[in-house]
């Protein structure tokens, strides 16, 4: 039952808020009331139920990894959801935007509790699909480009999702999603089909080099739904990665490699990109690309296949949860600094800074428990270059810190109001950095396995105050704040940007965009030549008209008939005719 | 085939005689006509219904009547035929009603009703019929009685798309005819099911058979819309809704396309078919229609024509699902038969009701609708997303088992063609959900509903939304027993155990 | 001859539509109008009576005044008889229903033409004559009585149009039977007899026979007009007023055509070969396509009507190449030549039918706009409603599309024509049945357009649109007793010594 | 040359002649006036071959034929001409043009 109230309660939401007045009124409390069946599922273990009757045959189940995500999504969809109904109080659209919103959580959780290909590949679609209301919501161009290029890129990912699916559903011979992996990694095929799915799903993480509606789409969108779509929904395409995965199973070099690297690019590519952004929300997005690299590359480590799934599958899922909780908070937080004023603007600060120091693995965070996890696999692994990997991982704290200091920066600059005021979509904004940072740190969403695999038979505590992690964390995230103050302060290093980017929101979508726009135009040009040359073809039934509607034919045909009808050509036929069958009967 | 049984015979009476009752009631006679529709309509279903039923629990119909030597009038019900028959009574039902809204106030409309039940008649008896012949003669039936509903609005495009409407299927009747009798000369009566006929003289006559195949098969491609005879149905629009929404979804393109699933399963047999080359070749001319047709509906401002080439691409599933042997895609064919009926149906009955109550035709003039006509438009959308193949609509069920099947069969080029086909469908339907959406209205536009009024009239609305449940729902709850897929699975179990 | 059961319904059949001609000669116009209808309908009462005499007892035989041939005439109704007298009792019957009110309303000054009733009945005669002849001589007798009979029938409007097309045809006809009669001296020069069972054991083949062969065949051609000489057609049956283009149609031609029939398989079984069957279905043929060409251009209406006649008598020359055994082939593994000319017949019937409702349709038309222009077809579905479902019923038959009579007619033709391995006339009977189509709905897309002006159709009388409308309906309802129909042709022992006997002796492979 | 070949050749001449006439000449009354002559070539073969397999009498049938062929013959003619003079008064026409 409570498997299908977790997809039923979001998509009554939805109906509830388009169609009822009362629906729009109180659209924050239903919307986060339909969250509420997720977030139990999430947090206590249910037994999987199969729904013959659901479209070929459903299967609803789950496993750690997926509860972990799960929990954060259902955290996130009732904060968000609790969010907006303040947040978009006096919007016209309000309506419309929970209608989308419902159906777009409904579709993120069908898609983390299935455990069949077609349910799993349903709910995505309603994922993708509603989420395009999401991000169009405002109607501005910029908004509506960006939702069209979602939608596209959505689109070009379903194609190849489907490819994907439909070869690993043939290998596997069977609809359960448990049943993949080992096929993938038997077939011959496997390394081919995983590649699809990777960019198949790759559309949804964000990877190198499928990311660029990223940056667009989530800055579009209103403040909570940019926290939904970087926040959990971009989390789908990882769990979409995990099914197809087959972690433990296989020893992919290259796949692996491809991954890790891929992952580092986009770690560091998209961090160092985000600094040319203005708007805090591209920022947070190019943060977001970074924050999948390192997901991307932990999930590389494991197609190499010397670390045992059930370890980095959760790990994997921890650190989604980490970056998942702590960046809705950045994205919902975009809209407070405008609202929040006094002294309610210090405990704003402090949810910010936490939140980015979460991301970036400082000391005393979620962030450098979940960090630790990966430097734990990349220490642990034999990938050629694991070395290479760790230092650049390293690394990347600091280009982290200094991305999130520029974010805070961003922020920093915006008006704030008088007094002591804070808006009513503040309290949901605090229940999330509650929540978020209580399940960081809490240790029980993971296997004991795991726990102890990584912070050893001291347990998690010891792990907090380890000094030495903590002050390694604590230096390399100073360096990069360090770097932004220092540029920030003196004029003439400041290369900031500080009303127009430096460069584009969604980088080289503008050289495809370009390069399509010259591309376009012949293209379109010729085709429609095709068309028009298409359409004046005549198609048979045409050539016939033309014959048997000319004048010309009938004249002809009337003259042959008149030609007939005299005396003396019937007379030269009958000795013809007389003469043939004289001959044909000798 | 030794019992006889009326019952078939009066699943094809109870819109025949309607019909003609209707052909000679006068034009004013508005009650009677509505009574008589429903009544036929009606009984259509519950008498297919009842005989699905009894054929389940293992009841024969039986229904002959010798014309000439060789010559037989038969009717026999098998799963395939009733399922054909089950998809066009329901859909004739909701269109009747309907239509009954549409011509409210029309011209003609006991012509247009009458013809509208022989038309109906006809696809019935197309799926009850027994043999070749029978098929032949509903097939060739089901051409004159659309004519007049294609030509119905009398004006000079009206007219002149009848022409090309007839040229075209009067054409591949012809073919047919001449591929029917070549069969019958051949290989004697054929019924339906008894593939062991030619299967036994395929070594003896290779050639003829290959022949005769061909020109069944170009017959039958005319109705099923397969490229380069497809002209007629993006012409043939100019027809009013519901009769576009009855050829395109039910009637005409689905008696050919089911014609070439009876061709290819219960004539030749798969075997043969397979073993001869024969499929690949149809494969090849589906997968170009699939293609073609999309790529010429991009081009399309005129939402019906839009619908049109839609059309064209959407039947060729069924022929490619046939072309390629194997369980699953016969499968995906054989229920798509029913997902394309049930959603292209919603899509024309979208378009006549947009047409009908704001007046817009064009795709550019679609600016907002949805805001004003959300049903309709809802409805419309989850039948465009079906077409993509976006799950859980019924497109969805059908392009996985076709797509599923293609792999299995090792035919990935056809995998290729389906992706192709649904980006191109999401090409071409996005954008109207998107202008019907998320755009506003381009000028003012009156508004005459709000405040508890219908969007447009109970008659129309109730269908569009009743087939864009159906076509969600079948596809949603695609597993439960008597789900058109279910239903699918099973006639295709029996021809791949045969 | 002997053994056969007599019956006096033969020379009923020829003697009481005469005596009713004659009658009706005494009446005043307007009450010769009723004898006349009321002899039709009684003569047609008759043939049914005969047609179910046959059907149950078989082939029955008459000799006037007890004279056994050669000196007396010998009448002898078998199953193809009864078949073909059958369906003029059907469509003359229908056709003077019509004919009574329609001559009605065109003329009432006359009391509505009325020398056609002791036409027409003699014409009848005739016809039913024909049919029951069975010997050479009187073939051209009755065939002369029905020409000059529909030549009459024909210029009965007096216009000068129908003068002109009547004295084409009349010459037309004359040399049609000369060359006919020509060709039976020969025959009787070089055997000595005319009774056709008798001549086709004794012919010999040979220079005679040959020339015979040739003079008979070209004449019977030039009266059925098959092309090329299909000059004579059009003109007469376009200008005669509608009942008469019906029955010129419908049955006048036909008789041309059971004579050919009758002695390709009966009598020159001996002479005939392989080639020469291919010749008379080239012709054929060609008359399928070009008639219907013809047809297609056409704009008038009853031109288009009379063209379509071409064309589909040319189907009926299609059936001779079918019957003929190629050299090698013997009979018994030709399965094809029962279904051909049982289905030759067939189509005769239905051809019958169809054309007769489609004339009398189109005669409807005219009066009630006044031209025959095509155009004048426009919106019709809208005025004329009962009409325009005869049209269109009947061009279906015409067509050949099921479930009409055509159908069966032309299903069982393209089958003889593909299991005898003469492939090569099928693209034909494709083409023409398109073709066909082409104008038939040529003429309903007219039918379904939108009028140019208001009101231009006149009142007619219901009973000639029933009338049509029921004739149109026949050529459905015909398909019921195709079956019956055909078995009763097959089964019976027809043309003397049986059809199959003589298919089986084979025309070629027996020398 | 037996005398009955004679005859059938002049027969065979005089139809040939006759239908040559119908064909080619223009003039109503000289169409008409063929097919007599043709009727009259094929009475005359009619009447040669009464002289048969050399019996002592004449075949009566064929002398009854042409008597029937004759009456049939005059009455086709007569009435061919009765049409000729009606179309000549009506429209002054003597000879066939292209009608429809």
């Amino acid at each position: 039952m409570i498997w299908f109230l977790t997809i039923v309660l979001p998509l009554l939401a939805a109906f509830f808020a388009v169609f009822l007045p009362a629906g729009r009124r109180g659209s924050g409390f239903i919307l986060a009331g339909a969250a509420l069946p997720a977030l139990w599922l999430g947090l206590v273990e249910v037994s999987g139920v199969t729904a013959p009757w659901f479209l070929m045959e459903s299967h609803f189940s789950l496993d750690t990894p997926r509860r972990i995500i799960l929990l954060l999504t259902a955290i996130l969809w009732a904060t968000a959801g609790l969010f907006s109904g303040s947040y978009l109080k006096d919007d016209a659209r309000r309506g419309e935007f929970s209608f989308y919103f419902g159906l777009t959580m409904a579709g993120n959780f069908g898609l983390l509790i299935s455990a069949d290909v077609a349910s799993f590949y349903t709910f995505f679609a309603l994922m993708t699909f509603a989420s395009y209301g999401l991000v169009i919501h405002s109607r501005t161009p910029s908004a509506r480009r960006a939702a069209n290029i979602y939608l596209v890129m959505a689109i070009i990912g379903e194609l190849f999702l489907i490819t994907a699916l439909y070869l690993a559903v043939e290998s596997a011979g069977s609809m359960l999603l448990a049943d993949i992996p080992p096929a993938l990694a038997e077939s011959p095929d496997g390394p081919f089909i995983f590649l699809l799915g990777l960019i198949g799903f790759g559309v949804k993480v964000g990877a190198i080099p499928l990311y660029f509606w990223l940056p667009l789409a989530h800055p579009a969108a209103p403040a909570p739904a940019s926290a939904v779509l970087s926040g959990a929904m971009i989390k789908a395409g990882l769990v979409g990665w995990m099914h197809l995965a087959p972690v433990g199973l296989v020893e992919w070099t290259f796949l692996s490699l491809l991954m890790v690297s891929l992952g580092f690019t986009a770690v560091f590519g998209a961090a160092i990109y985000g600094l040319t952004q203005v708007d805090p929300k591209a920022n947070l997005a190019y943060s977001s690309i970074s924050q999948m690299g390192v997901m991307t590359v932990l999930l590389g480590i494991g197609l190499y296949g010397d670390i045992p799934p059930e370890l980095l599958l959760p790990a994997i899922a921890l650190y989604a949860f980490n970056h998942g909780t702590a960046k809705a908070l950045l994205f919902m937080g975009t809209a407070l600094p405008a609202k929040v004023g006094g002294a309610w603007r210090i405990l704003m600060w402090v949810g910010l800074g936490l939140g980015v120091l979460s991301i970036a693995g400082g000391p005393l965070t979620g962030g450098l428990w979940t960090k630790s996890l990966v430097k734990t696999f990349l220490g642990e692994t034999s990938l050629p270059g694991a070395q290479t990997f760790m230092l650049l991982l390293k690394l990347s704290a600091v280009t982290t810190a200094l991305l999130l200091s520029r974010f805070l920066h961003l922020l920093y600059r915006i008006k704030a109001p008088s007094g002591n005021v804070a808006p009513a979509f503040f309290l949901p904004w605090v229940l999330l950095l509650l929540a978020g940072g209580w399940w960081t740190m809490s240790p029980g969403l993971l296997p004991g396995e795991l726990l102890s695999h990584i912070s050893g038979a001291k347990g998690i505590m010891d792990f907090f105050m380890n000094l030495q992690k903590n002050w390694t964390a604590f230096w390399t995230i100073s360096i990069g704040v360090i770097i932004m103050a220092f540029t920030l302060k003196f004029t003439h290093l400041n290369v900031w940007p500080t009303k127009k980017p430096s460069l584009p929101p969604g980088d080289f979508i503008h050289l495809i965009l370009f390069a399509g726009a010259a591309v376009a135009k012949p293209l379109r040009k010729g085709i429609s030549l095709l068309e028009s040359g298409i359409q004046s073809i005549p198609g048979p039934e045409k050539i016939f008209y033309i014959i048997s509607d000319s004048k010309r034919t009938s004249r002809i045909s009337s003259a042959a008939e008149a030609l007939l009808r005299r005396w003396e050509f019937v007379g030269i036929g009958f000795f013809i005719f007389f003469l043939i069958l004289f001959l044909v009967l000798r | 085939m030794e019992t006889t049984s009326f019952l078939p015979l009066l699943i094809l009476i109870s819109s025949l005689v309607p019909g003609i009752m209707i052909l000679l009631l006068r034009e004013e006679q508005f009650a009677m006509r509505t009574f008589l529709n429903l009544f036929g309509a009606v009984a259509k279903v519950a008498l297919v219904g009842w005989v699905f039923a009894g054929y389940l629990s293992g009841e024969e119909y039986n229904f002959i009547f010798r014309l000439a030597p060789d010559l037989t009038f038969a009717l026999r019900l098998d799963a395939l035929g009733l399922f054909f028959a089950a998809l066009s009574s329901a859909l004739w039902l909701i269109t009747t009603l309907y239509a009954i809204g549409y011509l409210e106030g029309g011209l003609h409309r006991n012509r247009f009703f009458a013809f509208f039940s022989l038309c109906v008649t006809a696809s019935t008896g197309i799926a009850l019929s027994g043999n070749v012949i029978t098929f032949f003669i509903f097939y060739e039936f089901l051409t004159l009685s659309t004519y007049p509903l294609v030509v119905h609005k009398g004006t000079d495009e009206a007219v002149a798309a009848g022409r090309t409407y007839l040229w075209y299927t009067i054409g591949g009747g012809t073919i047919l005819f001449l591929g029917v009798v070549g069969l019958y000369a051949v290989a004697g009566p054929i019924y339906f099911g008894q593939t062991e006929i030619i299967a036994s003289l395929i070594s003896e006559y290779p050639t003829q058979l290959t022949i005769l195949f061909f020109l069944v098969l170009a017959g039958l491609g005319v109705k099923a819309a397969i490229f380069p005879l497809h002209g007629w149905l993006p012409v043939s629009m100019v027809a009013p809704a519901p009769v576009s929404a009855l050829l395109h979804a039910v009637a005409v393109v689905k008696a050919g396309a089911f014609g070439i699933v009876r061709l290819v399963y219960d004539v030749y047999g798969i075997g043969v078919a397979e073993e001869m080359n024969f499929l690949s070749v149809l494969a090849v001319f589906a997968a170009f229609t699939i293609i073609y047709g999309s790529v010429r509906a991009l081009y399309q401002n005129d939402f019906k024509k839009r619908l049109a080439y839609s059309t064209v691409s959407q039947i060729s599933y069924i022929a490619l699902g046939v072309a390629i042997p194997g369980a699953l895609t016969s499968t995906g064919a054989i229920v798509h038969l029913v997902h394309q009926g049930l959603m292209k149906i919603t899509m024309f009955f979208a378009a006549g009701n947009v047409a009908e109550t704001y007046g817009h035709k064009k795709i550019s003039e679609l600016n907002g609708i949805g805001r004003r006509m959300p049903l309709t438009m809802g409805a419309f959308t989850i039948a465009a997303f079906g077409m993509i193949g976006v799950p859980p609509v019924a497109g969805f069920i059908s392009k996985w088992y076709l797509g599923l099947g293609a792999v299995e069969a090792g035919s990935y080029w056809v995998v290729l063609v389906f992706l192709a086909s649904s980006a191109l469908n999401a090409a071409y339907f996005l954008p109207i959900v998107y202008r019907a959406w998320f755009c506003e209205p381009d000028h003012e536009v009156v508004e005459r509903l709000r405040s508890g009024r219908l969007e447009t009239q109970a008659l129309l609305l109730i269908p569009v939304v009743v087939t864009g449940i159906l076509s969600l729902t079948s596809g949603l709850f695609a597993a439960v027993t008597g789900s058109p897929l279910s239903i699918a699975r099973e006639i295709i179990e029996k021809f791949y155990l045969l | 001859m002997t053994g056969l059961p007599t019956s006096p319904l033969p020379a009923l059949l020829v003697g009481f539509p005469i005596l009713l001609a004659i009658l009706t000669l005494f009446f005043r116009p307007g009450v010769k109008a009723l004898v006349g209808l009321a002899g039709c309908l009684l003569t047609a009462l008759l043939a049914f009576i005969a047609f179910v005499e046959v059907t149950q007892r078989g082939t029955v035989i008459h000799t006037p005044g007890g004279w056994d041939p050669p000196l007396g005439i010998l009448l002898r109704m078998d199953a193809l008889a009864a078949v073909f007298i059958g369906m003029t009792a059907l469509v003359g019957g229908f056709i003077s229903l019509y004919a009574w009110r329609y001559l009605r309303a065109q003329d009432p000054a006359t009391g509505g033409y009325p020398l056609f009733w002791p036409l027409w009945l003699f014409l009848w005669a005739g016809l039913n004559g024909l049919f029951l002849s069975n010997d050479l001589f009187n073939l051209f007798v009755t065939i002369e009585v029905i020409s000059i009979c529909a030549v009459a029938l024909a210029v009965l409007s007096g216009k000068a149009g129908a003068l002109k097309a009547g004295l084409r045809y009349l010459l037309a006809a004359i040399t049609g039977s000369m060359a006919y009669l020509f060709g039976v001296a020969l025959l009787y020069g070089s055997t000595g007899t005319l009774d056709l069972d008798h001549l086709g054991q004794v012919l010999e083949p040979g220079t005679t026979t040959t020339f015979a062969l040739l003079v008979v065949t070209l004449g019977l051609l030039i009266k059925m007009a098959g092309f090329p000489f299909h000059f004579w057609l059009p003109p007469a049956h376009s200008n005669a007023l509608a009942p008469v283009s019906a029955l010129l149609s419908a049955l006048v031609v036909k008789g041309a055509f059971y004579i050919l029939l009758r002695l390709w398989m009966e009598v020159f079984g001996v002479g005939i070969t392989y080639a020469a069957g291919q010749l008379i279905g080239l012709a054929g043929a060609i008359a399928v396509i070009w008639g219907s060409w013809q047809a297609f251009m056409q704009t008038s209406l009853k031109l288009l009507v009379a063209h379509s006649s071409v064309a589909q008598l040319g189907y009926l020359l299609m059936i001779f190449p079918l019957l003929i055994l190629p050299p090698g082939v013997t009979a018994d593994s030709a399965d094809w030549l029962s279904v051909t000319w049982t289905g030759g017949v067939y189509q005769v019937i239905s051809h019958a039918i169809a054309k007769a409702s489609f004339f009398l349709s189109a005669g409807i038309v005219i009066m009630a706009v006044g031209h025959d222009r095509i155009e004048s077809l426009r919106d019709l579905v809208g005025n004329m409603r009962i009409t325009s479902m005869a049209i269109g019923l009947a061009g279906v038959s015409l067509i050949g599309l099921p479930p009409s009579g055509g159908f069966v007619g032309k299903w069982m033709l393209l089958k003889g024509i593909l299991l005898s391995g003469q492939w090569w006339w099928a693209p034909v009977v494709v083409a023409g049945s398109l073709l066909t189509a082409g104008y038939v709905f040529m003429l309903l897309r007219l039918a379904f357009a939108p009028a140019r002006e208001k009101e231009p159709f006149r009142p007619v009388p219901k009973t000639l649109e029933v009338v049509a409308l029921l004739l149109a309906v026949s050529s459905f309802l015909i398909v019921f007793p195709a079956d019956y129909l055909i078995q009763f042709l097959e089964n019976s022992e027809i043309f003397g010594s049986g059809i199959e006997a003589v298919l089986k002796g084979g025309f070629y492979g027996n020398d | 040359m037996e005398t009955y070949q004679i005859y059938s050749i002049t027969s065979g001449v005089l139809f040939v002649i006759g239908m040559g006439g119908v064909f080619l000449s223009k003039h109503f009354i000289k169409k008409i006036i063929a097919t007599i002559i043709m009727g009259s070539g094929v009475f005359l073969a009619f009447v040669s071959f009464a002289e048969r397999d050399a019996l002592s009498f004449a075949d009566p049938v064929p002398q009854a034929l042409v008597i029937t062929g004759i009456v049939v013959a005059v009455a086709s003619a007569a009435f061919a001409l009765a049409l000729a003079r009606r179309i000549y008064q009506l429209t002054g026409e003597e000879s066939f043009t292209i009608e429809k």
